[in-house]
């Protein structure tokens, strides 16, 4: 293990209701990695995401980020601490300008209303057509101008850490390539990590990361960045035939 | 081949944005026609007011060679269509079973069996469709659209969210329904679903159809590469 | 938590289920009165004045040795209710009389059944009139005697242009037909009449509306706490007009209530007031009402009111008890004949006499006028004012057993 | 049959309890009983589209108050014809069936759903009550019946044959007559459930995009099941005049508009059973608090409901009747 | 000149009560979905805690006014932290449990306050044209009226406080995973709610009657005018009380009250039926 982690998911079991999703799973991240997670529907990829942000509610296990247990905390203050949250679907505020998505995060912050500005204006410049639209309601963007909304509403607070559920899901292959390629940028240039669950075998394998194959709630197995370096033969990797 | 589906000159406009534009289209019986192109083109208006969720401003819509614009949406499925809306849309609070019922529209002797097992939906048949996993979520919903063995299925995003496994699988459910004499419309951005699946496909564009052609003819248009697929 | 919350549930019930205790042989009178809901605000003095003359024959022995035994039910100023306790009263508490109802519509609603039970039953409200019924007797006072010694006087003293508010039902469209009537037969003129939905609670538009008419009397017949609030906006926006009414003040003291100048300059027919032994400092009236007063607030200390209606509801049952006395007993067909005879009690207002044609009493109207900062004066006394309408009208009960309402537009005899 | 009772013991073993119930009753209580069921088919009604189907009508009283002036003003008008208090309920049901058809093809044609039906239900049911609280005037006669404005009409005949000697819908033929409605109307609103179309509207209630892009016609089946609502209420509506020999303009008014709803959803809107004993149970409670709470008895009820839907959403009754099953392994089917 | 000052006072009368019984309603039902049959209520409790404050000691009016709308606050927060938040996401379940409130407030100030309270004086005068005379305090409530919901515009579409209250209403898990403490947000937007309901209780305490039943005069005016408002209520009040107004104050002027108010129901049916979006979809023309 390397000195700087950040996130650190101990045997983490939960569920809904009466079912358990997620079985002892665990892994970390250290900081500014991207990390993918990747494995069938219906495997626990979505509810894994939400345990870690506080939405789903740990039974066993342990979430440390920053050295600091935060599974008893709830999810506004998990992402006080500095966890940013990309959904599935992107779940833009319909009613809310893009400008007021983007900042949303920031009125409840009150550490970080200096320097908001200059923050909005990197924003901007990673995502121009989000300026040029900044005064128009959240519901009227295309899919991939809202996924990058999404991006900057989390980036807006600088987190540590960025989860995206399925960020590649019903966009246009361009602007896949175009996220996939800030992410890098970004946890190069901010030494934000990134989270990402994704099945889009090019996508995974454009981000050059680790990717964690998950099959019924358990960590399966890890590969490395080399080994998904192509995508002919990353899908041969994270295939799980016939168990 | 007949021709299944024709527009002429469609156009939809929402207050002064042009969505759809004077779009002529035609499907022949037995394609599996794919409709691509960026987000925002009008991939899905096109698609509703095929099905008749939208009106059109202008233009007319043949289907088997009727005029079917002026009618509601449930007497175009009548008719012999079916549908797949972009989000899985299966009725959460009915069993699998009660859902494929439900799709019985026609009240057809239907062997639920065959269908459950072409959707590996077999262990589910019981369970409250709310509570499947999102890829048997999508299956379900296409089995719903295509279970009256309908002439035309319309499929929105059907591997959306779905693992490449889960896809492939997808692209021979589709491929063995179309031997069955279903014709296909699909809209997607999923490329490789796209390759496995496609007779023919249309890149539309700022509302207009941008380029047709064939998978290869798609995929080596310079100008498809630009607006849609960013390879350089 | 579930389990605790089901507990109480459930033995709160089983105590309301086992709590009906058995009496001895009594007369048992029924009373049905809207303890809560939009009219307890004039009820709940009734109610009161019903205990006090209970407990007042009881005290002296009762009537034909048997005592006086109240069986009493909320019923929320919910017409609903009244039937559902009218049904109660009459099939399992078996009471020899009914009494109450404020509203005109909760007497409809259980007429119907006090008939097909043939039961008796004592109204004791100031009402639209017309109710002409073999079982139904009213102590209550009636139109004919609160507008025609009202509006004649009103319109000799400001002027013959009149104008009329009310409410748009029943109560309202009938009394403003009176007033109509009486202005007519007096040689004045209506200048306007305006009928407004008991839900209107806003003015504005009508006190436009009176002030581009111009009249010299304005009849204000308005029902229920959401009309009350005229008199209000009435005064901020300074109308000044006289007002005369047969309603408030006598039922829901209006006059103490609102802050002044609200009510200043209204006119009140009623037959009884709390203020009738204060405001007239001696005579006949002064001292029944002082007496009556004296019991009632000994009884009743902290009853904000007495107003009309408790002292109709005083005197129904003791009308009632004198027509049992006279009977011999208190079977109904026997006690509607005392009644019919010509029964008289002589109560907190002077006499009061049951027509035996209309089954109506005759009342003392006292004039009453709110003046400056609400300060309650009253010029004038009208002596034993007859119901005489329903009787001339063609409605003769004990000759001919009927069981309807009529209207002066719609009279029996038509 | 036999397996109809199999699959609903509970059900069965209340109405054979309903059904012995006059032996050990006097008559008072029989009324009393026959009057808590009178209210029965409005809440039906009310489960049938807004428990199934997901449209909440906060204006069922509209077909309450209808059904019971328009038997009103048949039956005054023509007092002493043959079977006149028969015949003159169907045709109350006939106009109030055909107001439901109306009042159906305007909302759901028109494109009106969710909260707006309740508003625009609601609306309706305030503009009959306005109208007829100011009837009192003889113009408003119809025939020889007056509407007597806000005091109410009465003065129709009792529902029945007036010749024989129970033949008229008063104690014990009143009892039965309700009692055996009730369990028609509960067996035929199961069937409806169960049928197609009670599956096409039960799932009208999750996405009626997606039911018409099944190909049904989605208005066509909401307004089927509108209209038997709407004839629910109605016969609510006459029975209850026929109860207590008098209908009133505030029958339909904020406060009776209001009642069905909360019946409903307190006891348990996604069963009718539920609903139907809920509905007896609620307005036996309330008549039973108003007798004994005095002051007390009205917040009494407000704790009542506001702790059932605080602790048990899916309704009190229906959780009782699940809790009794689910301990008495009998019941179970 | 003086028939159009009687024009535009007797519309603006109605209109300000329009806006002002639905002022509070807006937040709870128009922006939370609560369906809040205790609308009524939460007014009765302003103008009780107004007129108590002012008799009881002796406070100056607008000083018992506030008293009332703070009152009304505390009492909102209580009934959220209590049962409201149980029901976020079940608006028809609100139905039930609000619909319970109201019953035991109303009930509750009965027992607590007698059937009555001793009414205050209206405030400020009354001024004269021509034939005709009118009250100060009903300008100053047209005025205040649309003062009130201008600020609240503002609070709702420009404020950060306004952002978040519209993000959590939409998605409170997202908004929540963003670092938004959603129940605060929602116990102050309710609460905000309640006091506006109560400053509609402070305002008109003084000119009605002051009866536990009080709040039923604004309900149904209430719910027609955020129902036809549209989604947006804060945009769509104006013109929405404005129509309504207008209908119920020409046809009351040419015929009657009852016929006013029936015209005001039916233009809400035809409203609902031809603009299904409200008057805030007709402004904001959303797709």
């Amino acid at each position: 293990m390397k000195k700087d982690v950040l996130l650190k998911i101990e045997n983490v079991n939960s569920g809904y209701g009466s079912t358990t999703v997620i079985n002892n799973f665990s892994f970390s991240l250290n900081k500014s990695q991207i990390l993918c997670i990747t494995g069938r529907n219906g495997m626990g990829k979505t509810t894994l995401i939400k345990t870690i942000i506080g939405l789903i509610a740990l039974r066993s296990g342990s979430i440390i980020f920053k050295n600091e247990d935060i599974s008893k905390l709830n999810s506004s203050s998990r992402s006080i601490k500095g966890i940013g949250y990309v959904p599935q679907g992107r779940e833009i505020f319909s009613s809310l300008t893009v400008e007021q998505n983007i900042l949303m995060p920031v009125f409840t912050r009150k550490a970080f209303k200096y320097g908001v500005k200059n923050k909005l204006r990197d924003i901007y410049n990673l995502f121009p057509v989000l300026e040029e639209k900044k005064n128009n309601n959240g519901s009227s963007l295309s899919g991939g101008q809202q996924q990058q909304l999404a991006i900057a509403r989390a980036l807006i607070f600088n987190p540590e850490i960025i989860i995206l559920d399925e960020p590649s899901e019903g966009i246009q292959p361009s602007i896949v390539s175009f996220i996939g390629e800030t992410l890098k940028k970004l946890s190069n240039s901010f030494d934000t990590a990134f989270l990402v669950v994704e099945q889009n075998i090019a996508f995974i394998s454009q981000l050059k990361s680790d990717c964690i194959l998950v099959n019924k709630g358990s960590n399966v197995k890890t590969l490395t960045a080399s080994q998904l370096s192509s995508v002919e033969k990353a899908r041969e990797l994270l295939s799980l035939e016939s168990h | 081949m007949a021709t299944i589906l024709e527009t002429q000159s469609l156009t939809k406009k929402f207050g002064g944005f042009t969505a759809v534009d004077e779009v002529s289209f035609n499907v022949q019986q037995g394609e599996i026609r794919f409709l691509i192109g960026p987000n925002g083109a009008g991939k899905s208006t096109f698609f509703k007011l095929i099905i008749g969720n939208h009106e059109p401003n202008s233009g007319t819509i043949l289907f088997k060679n009727l005029n079917i614009e002026k009618l509601k949406m449930y007497e175009r499925i009548k008719l012999g269509m079916g549908v797949k809306f972009q989000t899985p849309s299966v009725f959460s609070e009915l069993t699998v079973l009660e859902n494929l019922n439900l799709a019985n529209n026609l009240n057809q002797l239907i062997n639920i069996e065959n269908v459950l097992k072409d959707f590996s939906l077999v262990n589910e048949i019981n369970i409250l469709a709310g509570d499947l996993s999102h890829g048997k979520k999508q299956w379900l919903d296409i089995a719903l659209a295509t279970l009256s063995k309908p002439e035309l299925v319309f499929l929105d995003e059907p591997t959306a969210g779905l693992s490449f496994e889960e896809t492939e699988k997808t692209s021979e459910i589709v491929k063995k329904l179309n031997k069955q004499g279903i014709t296909f419309v699909i809209v997607g951005h999923d490329m490789d679903f796209v390759k496995q699946t496609a007779s023919k496909v249309s890149v539309l564009h700022l509302g207009k159809i941008f380029f047709e052609g064939s998978v290869s003819e798609v995929l080596s248009n310079n100008g498809v590469n630009d607006i849609y697929l960013g390879i350089s | 938590m579930k389990k605790i919350i089901t507990l109480i549930i459930t033995s709160f019930l089983s105590i309301i289920l086992f709590s009906n205790v058995l009496f001895a042989e009594t007369i048992k009178l029924g009373i049905l009165e809207d303890e809560t809901g939009n009219f307890a605000i004039a009820v709940i003095p009734k109610i009161h004045a019903y205990e006090l003359a209970v407990k007042e024959i009881n005290a002296k022995g009762g009537v034909l040795g048997k005592k006086l035994e109240i069986v009493r039910y909320d019923t929320q100023s919910d017409n609903t209710r009244f039937q559902e306790f009218a049904r109660r009263l009459i099939e399992k508490d078996k009471v020899d009389v009914v009494f109450g109802a404020f509203s005109s519509a909760s007497r409809e609603a259980i007429r119907p059944i006090i008939d097909k039970a043939k039961m008796l039953y004592f109204y004791n409200n100031q009402y639209e009139g017309g109710v002409c019924d073999k079982n139904v007797f009213v102590t209550g006072a009636v139109p004919e005697q609160q507008f025609s010694t009202l509006v004649p006087w009103l319109m000799e003293k400001y002027g013959k242009n009149v104008y009329t508010i009310a409410a748009d039902y029943n109560f309202g469209q009938i009394s403003a037909e009176w007033v109509r009537q009486i202005v007519k037969e007096n040689g004045g003129t209506m200048v306007g009449e305006e009928f407004i939905p008991l839900d209107v609670s806003q003015f504005s538009q009508t006190i436009q509306k009176i002030q581009a008419a111009k009249p010299d009397v304005l009849m204000t017949l308005m029902v229920g706490a959401k009309q009350a609030s005229f008199y209000e906006q009435q005064a901020a926006a300074g109308l000044g007009i006289p007002m005369g009414t047969s309603v408030n003040v006598g039922q829901a003291y209006e006059h103490r209530r609102f802050a002044p100048p609200a009510l200043e300059n209204m006119y009140v027919t009623v037959n009884y007031i709390e203020e009738v032994h204060s405001v007239i400092t001696s005579g006949e009236y002064h001292e029944k009402s002082k007496d009556f007063m004296a019991r009632f607030k000994a009884e009743y200390p902290d009853e904000p009111y007495v107003n009309m209606e408790a002292a109709n509801a005083y005197n129904a049952i003791n009308i009632y008890a004198l027509a049992v006395e006279k009977a011999g007993t208190t079977e109904k067909a026997k006690v509607i004949e005392a009644l019919e005879s010509g029964i008289s009690f002589d109560g907190p207002s002077g006499v009061v006499s049951i027509d035996p044609k209309s089954h109506h009493g005759s009342h003392t109207i006292f004039l009453v006028e709110v003046g400056k900062g609400h300060k309650v004066s009253i010029p004038k006394v009208f002596k034993d004012v007859q119901p005489y309408w329903l009787g001339e009208a063609g409605c003769n009960l004990p000759e001919k057993a009927d069981y309807s309402q009529y209207t002066p537009s719609k009279p029996p005899k038509s | 049959m036999l397996n109809l009772i199999k699959k609903n013991k509970l059900p069965f073993i209340s109405f054979l309890i309903l059904s012995f119930f006059p032996i050990f009753i006097d008559s008072y209580y029989l009324s009393n009983i026959s009057y808590f069921m009178c209210w029965t088919f409005i809440s039906l009604g009310l489960a049938l589209i807004w428990g199934i189907g997901g449209v909440l009508s906060f204006g069922q009283t509209v077909f309450f108050g209808l059904a019971g002036y328009s038997f009103a003003v048949i039956s005054i008008n023509f007092l002493g014809v043959v079977g006149v208090g028969i015949w003159s309920v169907f045709l109350a049901l006939l106009i109030t069936s055909l107001f439901g058809l109306i009042v159906g093809y305007f909302l759901f044609y028109g494109g009106i759903y969710d909260v707006f039906i309740g508003i625009v239900t609601l609306a309706i049911t305030l503009v009959l009550e306005t109208f007829l609280q100011q009837t009192a005037g003889p113009e408003y006669t119809i025939g020889t019946a007056r509407l007597n404005g806000f005091n109410g009409m009465q003065g129709m005949p009792t529902i029945g044959f007036q010749e024989l000697k129970y033949g008229r819908l008063e104690g014990f033929t009143q009892y039965y007559f309700i009692l055996t409605l009730a369990i028609l109307a509960l067996i035929l609103l199961y069937k409806f459930k169960n049928s197609k179309l009670g599956l096409i509207f039960l799932a009208t209630k999750e996405d009626r995009n997606r039911v018409a892009s099944l190909g049904y016609n989605v208005q066509k089946v909401q307004l089927i099941a509108f209209v038997i609502s709407s004839l629910l209420a109605g016969i609510s509506g006459i029975l209850y005049t026929n109860w207590g020999g008098y209908i009133t303009p505030s029958s339909m008014g904020l406060v009776s508009a209001a009642l069905p709803v909360v019946w409903v959803a307190a006891s348990g809107k996604k069963d009718f059973f539920s609903v139907f004993i809920g509905t007896i149970f609620l307005v036996w409670l309330s008549q039973m608090l108003a007798i004994n709470g005095a002051q007390f008895a009205i917040i009494a009820m407000g704790l009542i409901l506001v702790i059932s839907t605080r602790f048990f959403p899916d309704g009190i009754i229906l959780m009782f009747k699940n809790k009794l099953i689910e301990k008495v392994k009998w019941l179970q089917s | 000149m003086i028939m159009l000052f009687n024009i535009v006072y007797q519309f603006g009368d109605a209109l300000s009560f329009l806006l002002l019984s639905a002022i509070g309603l807006a937040v709870i039902f128009g922006m939370m979905k609560i369906i809040n049959l205790a609308h009524g209520e939460f007014i009765t409790v302003g103008a009780y805690g107004t007129v108590v404050s002012a008799k009881a000691f002796n406070l100056p009016l607008p000083i018992a006014m506030a008293f009332g709308v703070i009152i009304t606050i505390i009492f909102g927060l209580i009934l959220e932290k209590l049962i409201i938040r149980h029901l976020y996401g079940r608006p028809l379940d609100s139905v039930v449990a609000t619909w319970g409130i109201s019953l035991i407030v109303s009930q509750s100030f009965l027992v607590i306050f007698g059937p009555s309270l001793e009414g205050l004086q209206t405030p400020l005068g009354n001024f004269k044209l021509g034939d005709y005379s009118y009250s100060e305090y009903r300008i100053f409530l047209i005025f205040f009226a649309f003062i009130l919901l201008g600020l609240l515009y503002i609070l709702f579409m420009k404020t950060s406080f306004g952002t978040l209250a519209r993000a959590t209403i939409e998605k409170p898990e997202i908004a929540s995973s963003m670092g938004v403490n959603i129940s605060n947000v929602y116990s102050v937007t309710f609460a905000i709610g309640a006091g506006l309901a109560g400053i509609t209780g402070a305002l008109y305490a003084p000119t009605m009657t002051v009866v536990p039943s009080i709040g039923q005069a604004f309900i149904v005016s209430a719910f027609i005018t955020v129902v036809t408002a549209g989604a947006s209520p804060f945009i769509g009040l104006i013109p929405a009380a404005s129509f309504l107004s207008a209908v119920q104050t020409s046809v009351t002027f040419y015929y009657k009250a009852t016929i006013g108010i029936i015209a005001l129901l039916f233009s809400v049916i035809l409203i609902i039926r031809f603009l299904p979006k409200g008057f805030s979809g007709l402004i904001t023309k959303e797709k």
